[in-house]
């Protein structure tokens, strides 16, 4: 087997490589500003733009082992950009680094049973099919893709990292550049390597990830008190429409997913950096102590809106017109994953209204100013972005997307221009009108007048609901919230004995072991020659022939 | 260039024990760095084919040694030349007594003489008395300061050697017994036509086992690693029981290497030692100690790598090989400045040394997550190449045992680097402050050379692999 | 045949001899009565090389290689006479238990 | 053959005493007689050359070492001596029996194999051999030796001086 390290610039690697360099380039102009008077913000920069350079050694590579080396390189400036957060950020740094650590093992495993059933790892030349062996190996290489988008159940430290990580770091690796290249490689290996069907049961396990994803993460989001959570938590359920997407196998989802990675990228990380430009100039990201920031931070203000517009998919921004082709994608192959993703819309389009109504609206409390340019900037470009790209959606869906599947797979479909589903974007304005009056009608029952934006983010849902819930216990809409509070905290259990699973359990067994290892050295010497004289016997009798 | 290997360092020796007593442990220490210097000079300058030529010839005819050096023996050379450059710059700085530092040189000359012999031997009973003065040399180093513990570990180690040297000796006169000679070729001759011979072959090797401290046979090597001297403890785990155990066994399995059973015999030791190594590495308190269990875990890797019987393999084994002197006496130097700053290498004690001590908080970093296997480092390629091989021969339970115990390597390497490298610093550690020039240097210089060669090496590989 | 019988009657010496030394070396207490262990080893191993030598003609080569042993020997029981009497200044005693103070 | 055996004999019954003697002293000087036993079975097997190594460098040599070593540590109280040995005795009754039972089983097993001798060497005298073939060997003696030297040097020297 001959190990032949190769690059391939082709389409969509090219496409990627260039969205990470740009990304890269704004946000690294933002940390500039935000880093200063950090102790640690030389060396910040230096992970920052190294992780930049792994990035794109791995979306170019086309050997699966040069791909690797890339790809866990970026495990190491990971860890050392959270490490540089502060004291407390060691743990997270480690939990991080055990989680992608062991998912990265798991994709190491995949890749050498690719290369063995495909007889090369030049991944251009790879094809296998996903029966037997080879099934396990795409679930091997799944995992590894998946837990750097951050999907469940690989994400519990995206969370954690958000409020102990720089921010620009939550701007970039989560936010934007470990989606854009977990998704890549996603769709290399179920596209090109593996090849899935739409009808496999390959499919069917993404787009069941896809929508536990989706519903999971939204509904803890809806539950968070703190401007970067509740953020992180978003980040990990825009993942799920990705992977929902590309899990259809159909070209119509397959183009919404990667138009949605895109998307995703543009108006998270612009959140990001709105919340970082509110952490600078307010001293806090905390809900309840926010407040009437809209006129004081009137740029960071709209782009916050324009993004949060996008990420709840209100035409004619991007985020519209990417989710429109999920959901095409998604009813196609099964109402239910379309009633997850549509109710996954609702749930965030409520918590964006929840989070922008505390923070910018309403009384404030504090004095802050608007964010100097080197920050602002980077915002306004990626929110323009957001708008370009939804209202000239021609120009990357034809341009960049379509020609990533090859033009016989499209067979003479246009996926640009307006939704070709009418009933889709019905329902979609039906929902999005429904979270709206919801959101009125949460913030009414709060207690106070609608300005009261540090009372709403006391839950607007629960806390209202709790009040009602003694006189109108019947309410079907009562009912359906109070479930949907019930299973974010099952969800949240879930999530908290995964986490126990990764730091606690495994720990406590390796430990067992390590203690009756070091019992049996009890530094008596016979003993240590009793095992020698043992250990050669057993080795002559192992070896008889 | 075999002869000057083994009579440049002897001349040395007899020089600096010429000098005046009052005068000579300056110029030892310069002498003994020279000499360490000309063995990388001279393994670079082979490869380009220039020693051979002109000197050789000439002593060839004084001196009628059996002795041939071969391209592998040139991966031991070179890194007994780092691991020796390291230990004499850490003995400097560490050892306060001028005459313990005198003798430290003489003694590093004498175990570097049998070490170079180790590298060039084409005779199996050569090989036992070369492994025999390396290992002399290193019970009287490890007594150097004579510590309490010191004794206790030499005496150890000294009997497991003793339980090496009889099986090893054993298996010499059968191969008299039944090949007529002990010149690698006569045993290879026997061992292949008859069984004696063969059961002679596995009781060499589990002497080398005993001298490479390999699971079960490793007893000695943490208390022997643990008791010496700091600068000890970078020449032993450094070179010395890879040379007088790992390398002998990669020679022997280059002949050898067919054999089926014996690469048995090489997964299962060495899975047990990469496995027990890692886990006892993780219940350690002292850094030299969990150096020690990593040391056998590393050992591991590479005897599960011969145990592939694929020329990738045998590389994988011989690049390991050399990437854990790197790591390894990165790592020891960076507890000698740990331990001469604070005066402790207990981890409970010690804390937020990153912060005190940046570059050498910084040199272990990348020397641990070298050891785990982390990309862009270099021991990111070694261990793939390992598991490459183990896979490509079909032993996917092996490659799987070397891929997890890797996670274990993480945890305790993460373990060390949070108990003496971040969190808070201990009240009695405020006052730490950096380490001399003279610890940095190797550190920051072998830590240099991880780096390089991690990320030289995607584009060297279809090179090396030719 | 004859040969036969005579590596077997060498062969059983040198199997006694062993089990003597390890056994010393394993159950003793005394540091000292360790060392005597390994000396006994080692004289097992230097009869049966001889031993080698003798049966198969090559009795040149094992002299020469027995002459090795011998030096190494001694240097060998050197080293460890010194390690016992530094044992013996640091602890007063030979007892073997002072020497399990590293474990774990 | 009647020689050899009865010699035989004799040397596993020397290093048993050797072994199982409770005074150090008494271990040495049984060592010794070892040595010389050895030295003769060498003898008789035509090798006087090693025997006379091993005569003087083994039972002359590391005797005096033996017998120093021993008598520079002192001896225990009487008291305490009879205690221990009342617990070695415990501890060392089992090597007899153990001898006993391997040599049973060695009797009993005859040798499973046929042993295939190479042709004889060509090189007869041990000089030559030493001298001409195995130079290497004598280069390794020599550096042992002088790792002796240094043990020497470092091992006996009193207790930890301060200084140079």
């Amino acid at each position: 087997m001959i190990l032949e390290f190769s690059f391939r610039f082709d389409q969509f690697s090219i496409f990627i490589a260039s969205s990470i360099a740009i990304f890269t380039l704004l946000i690294g102009l933002y940390a500039l500003i935000f880093m200063k008077g950090n102790r640690a913000s030389g060396q910040f920069l230096v992970y920052f733009f190294l992780n930049c350079f792994f990035a794109i050694g791995a979306v170019l590579a086309n050997n699966l082992i040069l791909l690797l080396f890339f790809w866990e390189s970026l495990l190491l400036t990971m860890f050392g950009m959270i490490m540089v957060g502060g004291r407390e950020s060691y743990k997270t740094a480690i939990k991080a680094f055990i989680i992608i650590g062991i998912t990265d093992l798991c994709m190491m495993v995949g890749i050498a049973l690719t290369g063995q059933l495909a007889g090369t790892f030049t991944m251009s030349a790879i094809s296998v099919s996903t029966a037997g062996l080879g099934g396990f190996a795409f679930i091997m290489l799944m995992i590894g893709a998946l837990a750097k988008a951050g999907a469940m159940p690989f994400h519990t430290w995206i969370p954690d990292a958000a409020s102990d990580a720089p921010l620009p770091f939550m701007a970039l690796i989560p936010g934007a550049l470990e989606k854009l290249i977990g998704i890549y490689f996603l769709t290399r290996v179920s596209l090109e390597l593996f090849k899935i069907e739409p009808a496999s049961w390959a499919s069917l396990l993404l787009m069941i990830v896809g929508a536990v994803t989706i519903i999971f993460a939204v509904l803890m989001a809806l539950i968070q008190k703190d401007f970067k959570k509740l953020l992180s938590y978003h980040a990990i359920s825009q993942v799920g429409y990705m992977v929902l997407g590309i899990g259809t196998a159909l070209p119509v989802g397959i183009i919404g997913g990667l138009f949605h990675m895109i998307n995703n990228a543009l108006y998270k990380s612009c959140l990001f950096l709105t919340g970082g430009a509110v952490e600078k100039e307010a001293g806090t990201t905390d809900l309840t102590k926010l407040g009437g920031l809209a006129w004081q931070m009137p740029v960071t203000f709209a782009c916050f809106v324009v993004a949060a517009l996008s990420i709840s998919g209100v035409p004619p921004f991007n985020g519209f017109f990417s989710k429109e082709l999920v959901y095409d994608g998604a009813l196609e192959r099964g109402w239910i994953f379309y009633a997850v993703a549509v109710a996954g819309s609702f749930f965030t389009a409520a918590s964006f209204l929840k989070l922008g109504h505390a923070a910018f609206l309403g009384r404030s409390d504090t004095k802050s100013k608007e964010a100097p340019w080197p920050m602002l900037l980077p915002m306004v470009v990626i929110a323009a972005a957001c708008i370009i790209f939804g209202v000239y959606n021609t120009l990357p869906i034809d341009r960049i997307i379509a020609p990533i599947l090859g033009s016989h797979a499209l067979e003479g479909h246009k996926f640009s221009g307006l939704p070709a589903n009418m009933f889709l974007v019905l329902m979609t304005l039906i929902v999005l009108a429904g979270a709206v009056l919801n959101h009125l009608y949460g913030v009414k029952k709060s207690g106070k007048a609608i300005g009261a934006a540090d009372h709403i983010h006391y839950a607007p849902v629960m806390h209202s609901l709790y009040d009602r819930a003694e006189k109108k216990i019947f309410d079907p809409y009562e009912i359906g919230m109070k479930l949907a509070n019930v299973a974010a905290r099952i969800l949240y259990g879930i999530d908290r004995f995964v986490d126990w699973f990764y730091e606690v359990f495994t720990v406590r067994i390796v430990l067992l072991f390590t203690s009756l290892i070091k019992w049996a050295h009890s530094g008596n010497i016979s003993t240590y020659v009793i095992w020698s004289l043992v250990g050669s016997i057993a080795v002559l009798v192992m070896a008889w022939r | 260039m075999t002869y000057l290997l083994l009579f440049i360092p002897f001349a040395i020796l007899i020089l600096i024990n010429l000098f005046p007593r009052e005068k000579r442990t300056e110029p030892a220490f310069w002498l003994g760095l020279a000499v360490l210097v000309f063995q990388a000079g001279a393994v670079v300058a082979s490869q380009f084919g220039y020693w051979g030529t002109i000197l050789t010839s000439q002593l060839e005819s004084v001196f009628g040694f059996n002795l041939q050096l071969y391209k592998m023996g040139h991966v031991l050379v070179m890194a007994s030349a780092l691991a020796g450059a390291t230990a004499l710059l850490v003995a400097r700085a560490t050892l306060k007594n001028k005459r313990d530092r005198f003798n430290f040189v003489g003694l590093l000359l004498v175990s570097l003489i049998g070490i170079n012999g180790i590298a060039m031997v084409t005779d199996i009973f050569t090989l036992y008395i070369f492994i025999e003065v390396t290992a002399l040399a290193t019970f009287i180093l490890i007594m150097l300061n004579r510590e309490q513990a010191a004794f206790e570990g030499a005496f150890k180690y000294l009997i497991m050697s003793v339980v090496a040297t009889v099986l090893m000796l054993a298996a010499v006169s059968l191969f008299i017994l039944i090949g007529g000679g002990t010149s690698f070729l006569d045993v290879k001759m026997a061992v292949i036509s008859d069984p004696l011979a063969y059961t002679a072959l596995l009781l060499f090797l589990c002497g080398l086992f005993i001298k490479g401290g390999m699971v079960p046979f490793h007893g000695w090597l943490p208390d022997a690693y643990s008791s010496a001297p700091t600068a000890v403890s970078v020449w032993l785990a450094g070179i010395v029981t890879k040379a007088s155990g790992i390398y002998a066994l990669i020679r022997l399995m280059v002949i050898f290497g067919g054999l089926e059973p014996l690469q048995n015999i090489m997964l299962t030791v060495g899975a047990a030692s990469i496995v027990i190594g890692a886990l006892a590495a993780l219940g350690q308190k002292e850094l030299k100690r969990l150096l020690a269990y990593s040391s056998i875990s590393q050992m591991g890797y590479i005897v599960i790598a011969l145990g592939s019987g694929t020329v990738l393999g045998i590389f994988a084994a011989l690049f390991h090989f050399f990437n854990h002197t790197l790591f390894k006496a990165t790592l020891f130097a960076n507890v000698a400045a740990v331990e001469e700053q604070t005066g402790t290498q207990e981890m409970e004690k010690l804390g937020g040394l990153a912060q005190k001590m940046p570059i050498t908080g910084l040199t272990s970093a990348i020397a641990s997550l070298s050891t785990a296997g982390l990309p862009p480092l270099s021991g990111f390629w070694s261990k793939l190449l390992i598991i490459i091989a183990l896979w490509i021969s079909g032993h996917y339970f092996f490659a799987a045992v070397a891929v997890l115990a890797s996670v274990v390597t993480l945890a305790y390497f993460l373990l060390l680097q949070r108990q003496a490298f971040f969190g808070l610093v201990p009240a009695a550690l405020k006052e730490v402050r950096e380490a001399g020039p003279i610890l940095l240097i190797p550190a920051v210089f072998l830590s240099l050379l991880i780096v390089v060669i991690g990320l030289v090496f995607p584009f060297m590989i279809q090179m090396v692999l030719r | 045949m004859v040969i036969d019988q005579l590596f077997w009657l060498f062969f059983m010496t040198f199997i006694l001899l062993l089990i003597e030394g390890f056994y010393c070396v394993t159950v003793t207490y005394n540091l000292f009565r360790i060392l005597i262990g390994l000396e006994v080893l080692i004289k097992a191993v230097t009869l049966f090389v001889i031993a080698a030598g003798y049966l198969s003609g090559h009795l040149a080569l094992a002299q020469s290689i027995v002459i090795t042993i011998i030096v190494i020997e001694v240097v060998v029981v050197v080293v460890a006479a010194g390690i016992i009497l530094g044992f013996f200044r640091e602890f007063d005693s030979l007892n073997v238990k002072n020497a399990r103070r590293m474990k774990g | 053959m009647m020689l050899l055996s009865v010699l035989l004999i004799l040397l596993v019954l020397i290093s048993l005493w050797a072994v199982m003697t409770p005074l150090l002293l008494r271990a040495a000087i049984g060592l010794a007689a070892t040595s010389a036993l050895l030295t003769m079975i060498m003898y008789q097997l035509g090798a006087p050359l090693a025997a006379v190594f091993e005569l003087s460098v083994c039972a002359g040599l590391i005797s005096v070492v033996f017998v120093s070593v021993v008598s520079l540590t002192h001896r225990l109280p009487l008291k305490e001596f009879m205690k221990r040995r009342q617990s070695r005795i415990k501890r060392f009754i089992f090597l007899p029996l153990l001898l006993v039972a391997a040599l049973a089983i060695m009797l009993t097993i005859k040798l499973p194999f046929q042993l295939q001798l190479p042709a004889a060497d060509k090189i007869s005298d041990v000089r030559v051999m030493l001298w001409n073939i195995r130079r290497i060997d004598l280069f390794g003696q020599i550096m042992a030796l002088l790792a002796g030297v240094y043990g020497v040097l470092i091992l006996f020297r009193g207790r930890k001086t301060d200084g140079d």
